[in-house]
């Protein structure tokens, strides 16, 4: 059976199936109570969770300490940050704590939280709240980093982040959140994490995306008359290598494609993996289409700073014509 | 061992009646100068959600009830003294003679609505984030000796976050020249005041960084004004403030929100009869100073001026080019920067038009 | 408007006496484990300190002058109930059960000293981060409706951090079941209370999150014994509380610091005259609870342990096989992660030998 | 002239001399006055400006946040972070406001701030005393990295940081700071910022590095055979890649050589750059010769972690005979 869902839709239905299954599961954050969150991504859920729905004060840093001291105790902790960039304000809690506890403990404790958070651009937000840092989190070990592109993975992935035993920083795409409806499976659905998905087979190119990018990235390979194989990462750490290696191997080109800004985002390790395990394959360079090298701008700006279906199209072109 | 306490003021009451041993002295000029400010930032942002609502403005977060408030405080700074305001601060950029367009292209996206002109400083958006600026401004007036102070402004949500707290107790330390002033307009967002701490008054914050907490009326403009006259003479000894301004959101977060979830009617309508323009408009009515052909004329002038206003701001929303998202990075352009820059250009500047620049809404 | 007020308690007086009313109930086989557990904890620092400058440990942080502080609070707490220190905390977690050994692992710079045994946090090295964990925890027992706590441990330096001052907060709102325990040892590293905050005192500090403040002599074993006694009981119900324990930090902050740089002799000799284990004794001699005999029994024994603690510290150390790091980043290995220790294997135990691996001190 | 220092002791003389050339400089941070900082770097510092040098409290957010005001105010904010990991409570106010604030602005307001902070292994130091973010840093559009490797590199680069209009993370390594006594030169001596150093020659392969793994990697191509080319690169961000590309596509051959995680650090975007610049010139596939995927681990541990002369030694044997 399945279900026609937006992706905003399938993480709250997500929410409260795991809610249902697990009984120390807790969702906390602000104004994910009474008001639903923001993008009503736990809508009603308090009223059928009355005891286990909290909305929390004004508190980043608290809400991701409080989730370690809750995971110790046995909870499930499943926290909203109201958007991705104010995770900052809490982010000394991730690196310190939330990533290092079972490593320092020797996995006597460790920090089963999924930490949900709208991430990107592309809905002409307020300034920071448009920003990406999977590369940030991903440089950080203990820390896994997942980014759903659709809802029905949005639904399965969330599941397992929320049953894994270790802290997950959970993307979710805003652009996405309702830009479409799409089957989801009911019941019990999980996407194991760490597995990419080849959402579409080609022969001349690779383009690896994630997260929002991986909409405009099938338009663009739509519209492109080579055959280009697709490759949604769907965890940005730790990263499947292998099914971006062995689809380069097979196509020789590659382009990645992320909101972040260029230096130092995740399409320098895509490429350092490739440089690793399929250098010998390559056939040009790979190109990286991805936001520049600036704060994100205020969003009259927005459409120039972020890759659209177009840019990424031309870094396709580049790479079948070098 | 030690004891402590949080004084409330009012001046204006809400049956309009003053309490002069709280009212400052101003004159006739200066309060009729306050209550334009008042409604002028009370239509610019009904302008604003109008614009917003028909899809040409951003997110906009009004700050409808709450001018008295900002009029208040921001009327009793030097011209030459900062502000460090949040993000709903419309009202205390007017009072600091910010143009209206300005406020407008912030909300249309534009880094030239958050430019600093004169001491204000731009928009905050992460939630007390700014109260260390202030707190940063406010020691470096101690330490240049000057005779100045600085105003931060932040919500009843803002005091959960540690930088709130650690800006008062460093300003505190530091004996910087900084007045926090909070308004409590008693939500942020959704979450009611009570939901961000168990203190019965936000002013006792100040307890924990040893400087003064005061509590005002916060849609007693009059009252605001007093108190924060006298919190900036401390500042500006090194002494600095925590003020509370009791005060009520009358409309929604931004127009991303909607109140109606998550508060009543009745509610609303209780504080809707302690507006504060409407209380300031009765008293300068029964005090003479203002009448219904002055007030006529103030409305006819705000009306124009606004409309004035909104034409320049979309105006310079045509103007806006792209490119230069590029050159505010660094003081210089790193190569790889300029290398990007010129890609940015080959693709969308063909034959002179810039592509890629069209609003899809 | 609100008023506020800090008490503060004594119930061993310098002088030996005792005020009644405010002392706990405890029989002499407490008393005498009170005595024993801060006496382990002054000689397992002191150990310690001689191990590190023979090069035989790492970085260390002793508690000596602060074992009131920490013994008479950490046995207030039930077994099963939570404990989250800071850096400085042997004197605890020796009071809860912890060996000596794996606080030697710990200072080792071994992981092994950081698992956790029972109901205690590992140390937490950033300072007053941890008290957020508390307040998670003492949150799940509100939930759960437990009848326990959970005591959190941060100092002076430490009330200057927003976390602190969001988990109080926190705490406050969610009625966690947290005592939140300052060790105001005067300084943080070099730098003095004074600098730390303008207030008169740090349990105030709690007037900012709703939650009762008190204040305690914390060279007094039984009055740190009684107030948080006290404060678990109230906070089991949901009304968090913060201690500020007024003791002094009689040695170096780590054994990479020289206190002579920024204190005198005479502060420091000051504080020695109030030291909290002499005062005890003084008292429990005077009692008869204890006389020399028992005393020399006591320590004798103290001796033979840390010997004992001492060779098992060393040859736990001699048994660490570094490629552990790889086995608990997550509950299962990633694919990267079984190639890197792979890597690391391959280049690191040719021939069963363990290289890069030799202390080059 | 020029003077033999180590690279602390260069450090402070760096701040005495700019503090004297810039009277609206301000130096402040935990124990940076009376003690003179826990490594000394600003030793004595308050007894010759007794208005200028500052103890705070222990407050990060607050020390990165003062700094912003201190700069629009019109001072030269110099702040110290007592170890890097800690600057983590202070994320936020980096990310939020101190690198955004000139493009925010449109250069109206901006933020000349240098945080010094020391950073990196090798001393055996506490938990949390050890880490590298300068990936994380370097993928903060805005914001300045800079690392020495050197005493006369750190004067010359912190005089250029110090005097850079726009905030600069300024890494010590905390490794290096007693470990060589070498010529300084006396006076004013800048190191331009975004500018690599060639520190040796070489034929057969690039090696690249910063901070401490500079003696590392230099002493492993001591023990080489090879004709080994080491690059120093100095700044962090804005990268000088000309300078590694220019090398590699002499060589032919490249190692990456840094102490943080190898996933998503900063030798990943010099591997991406050489892609960009260089990729029909490589031979071998570049050797990332970095810490593992592992929180750094306490001291104990810590040599199995960190690179050092031999494992880079490895790392360059393997790409000589790729
Ligand atoms: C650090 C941070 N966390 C969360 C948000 C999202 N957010 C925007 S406004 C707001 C509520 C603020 O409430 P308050 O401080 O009372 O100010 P008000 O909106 O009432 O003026 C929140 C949670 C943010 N902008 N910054
Ligand atoms: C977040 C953070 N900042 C700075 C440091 C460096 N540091 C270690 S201990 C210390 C002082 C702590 O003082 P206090 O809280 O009074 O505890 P005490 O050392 O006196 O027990 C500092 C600044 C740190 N460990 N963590
Ligand atoms: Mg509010
Ligand atoms: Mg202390």
């Amino acid at each position: 059976m399945t279900n026609e869902l937006r992706l905003v839709e399938a993480i709250r239905q997500t929410l409260d199936e795991e809610m249902a299954r697990d009984e120390s599961m807790v969702v906390y954050g602000e104004d994910v109570g009474v008001n639903g969150g923001v993008f009503r991504a736990t809508q009603a859920l308090r009223d059928e969770y009355p005891d286990r729905v909290y909305d929390t004060p004004v508190a980043e840093a608290a809400i991701i300490g409080l989730g370690v001291g809750l995971g110790a105790y046995g909870m499930t902790p499943v926290a909203e940050i109201q958007f991705a960039s104010f995770a900052y304000q809490g982010f000394h809690q991730i690196q310190q704590h939330a990533a290092r506890m079972r490593s320092r403990t020797r996995g006597t404790l460790n920090v089963p939280m999924t930490v949900r958070m709208p991430y990107g651009g592309g809905i002409r937000a307020l300034e920071l709240h448009s920003e990406s840092f999977e590369a940030g989190y991903a440089h950080i070990p203990g820390l896994k980093v997942v980014i759903p592109s659709n809802p029905a993975d949005a639904k399965g992935l969330l599941a397992s982040a929320i049953r894994d035993p270790d802290p997950v920083m959970f993307l979710e795409p805003t652009r996405l959140y309702r830009a479409m409806r799409e089957s989801v499976p009911e019941g019990d659905h999980t996407v194991p994490l760490s597995e990419a998905a080849v959402v579409r087979e080609g022969e001349d190119a690779t383009a690896v995306a994630w997260g929002g990018m991986v909409p405009e990235t099938l338009s663009a390979v739509e519209a492109s008359d080579a055959s280009v194989e697709v490759v949604d990462l769907r965890t940005a750490s730790p990263m499947d290598s292998a099914t971006i290696v062995e689809s380069v191997r097979k196509t020789g080109r590659c382009v990645v494609v992320h909101e972040a800004p260029r230096t130092g985002g995740l399409a320098a390790e895509v490429v350092a993996r490739i440089n690793d395990d399929a250098l010998y394959h390559l056939e040009a360079p790979v190109e990286r289409v991805t936001g520049y090298d600036v704060p994100f701008p205020l969003f009259a700006r927005e459409d120039a700073y972020r890759p659209d279906s177009e840019r990424i199209r031309r870094g396709i072109e580049r790479v079948l014509s070098a | 061992m030690a004891e402590f306490s949080v004084e409330y003021v009012q001046a204006l009451g809400e049956d309009g009646a003053v309490d002069e041993d709280e009212a400052p002295e101003l004159d006739d000029e200066s309060l009729r100068e306050t209550y334009r400010l008042m409604k002028l930032s009370r239509r610019a942002d009904e302008r604003a959600v109008a614009l917003q609502r028909r899809g040409e403005l951003g997110t906009y977060a009004p700050g409808i009830g709450q001018e008295a408030a900002q009029v208040g405080s921001a009327l009793a700074l030097g011209e030459s003294e900062w502000m460090v305001p949040s993000f709903r601060e419309s009202a205390a950029y007017l009072a600091r003679g910010t143009p209206v367009h300005r406020l407008l292209w912030y909300a249309l996206g534009m880094e030239e609505g958050a430019e600093v002109a004169g001491s204000n400083f731009p928009p905050s958006i992460p939630v007390g984030s700014q109260s260390l600026h202030a707190a940063g401004l406010g020691w470096a007036q101690e330490m240049a000796e000057s005779d100045e102070a600085t105003i931060c402004y932040f919500g009843d949500g803002a005091t959960s976050e540690g930088d709130v707290y650690e800006a008062m107790n460093v300003a505190g330390v530091l004996d910087a020249h900084t007045v926090f002033f909070c308004q409590n307009n008693q939500y942020a967002i959704s979450t009611p005041r009570r939901i961000q701490t168990r203190t019965e008054t936000l002013a006792q914050k100040a307890v924990s960084a040893g400087i003064e907490g005061i509590q005002v009326d916060g849609n007693d403009v009059l009252g605001v004004r007093a108190v924060t006259q006298d919190a900036l003479a401390k500042a500006r000894e090194g002494d600095p403030v925590l003020i509370e301004a009791l005060t009520y959101r009358r409309s929604m977060h931004t127009t991303s929100d909607d109140p109606t979830v998550y508060r009543t009617e009745d509610e609303e309508e209780e504080w809707g009869t302690r507006d504060p323009i409407e209380r300031f408009e009765r008293h300068l009515l029964e005090t003479d100073v203002l009448d219904g052909e002055s007030i006529a004329a103030i409305e006819g002038e705000i009306e124009e001026t606004l409309a004035d206003e909104i034409d320049l701001a979309k105006a310079g929303r045509e103007e806006v080019d792209p490119a230069e998202m590029f050159d505010y990075v660094f003081a210089e352009m790193p190569p790889e920067l300029r290398r990007q820059k010129e890609e940015w250009k080959s693709e969308n500047e063909r034959g002179g038009k810039e592509e890629g620049f069209e609003r899809d809404e």
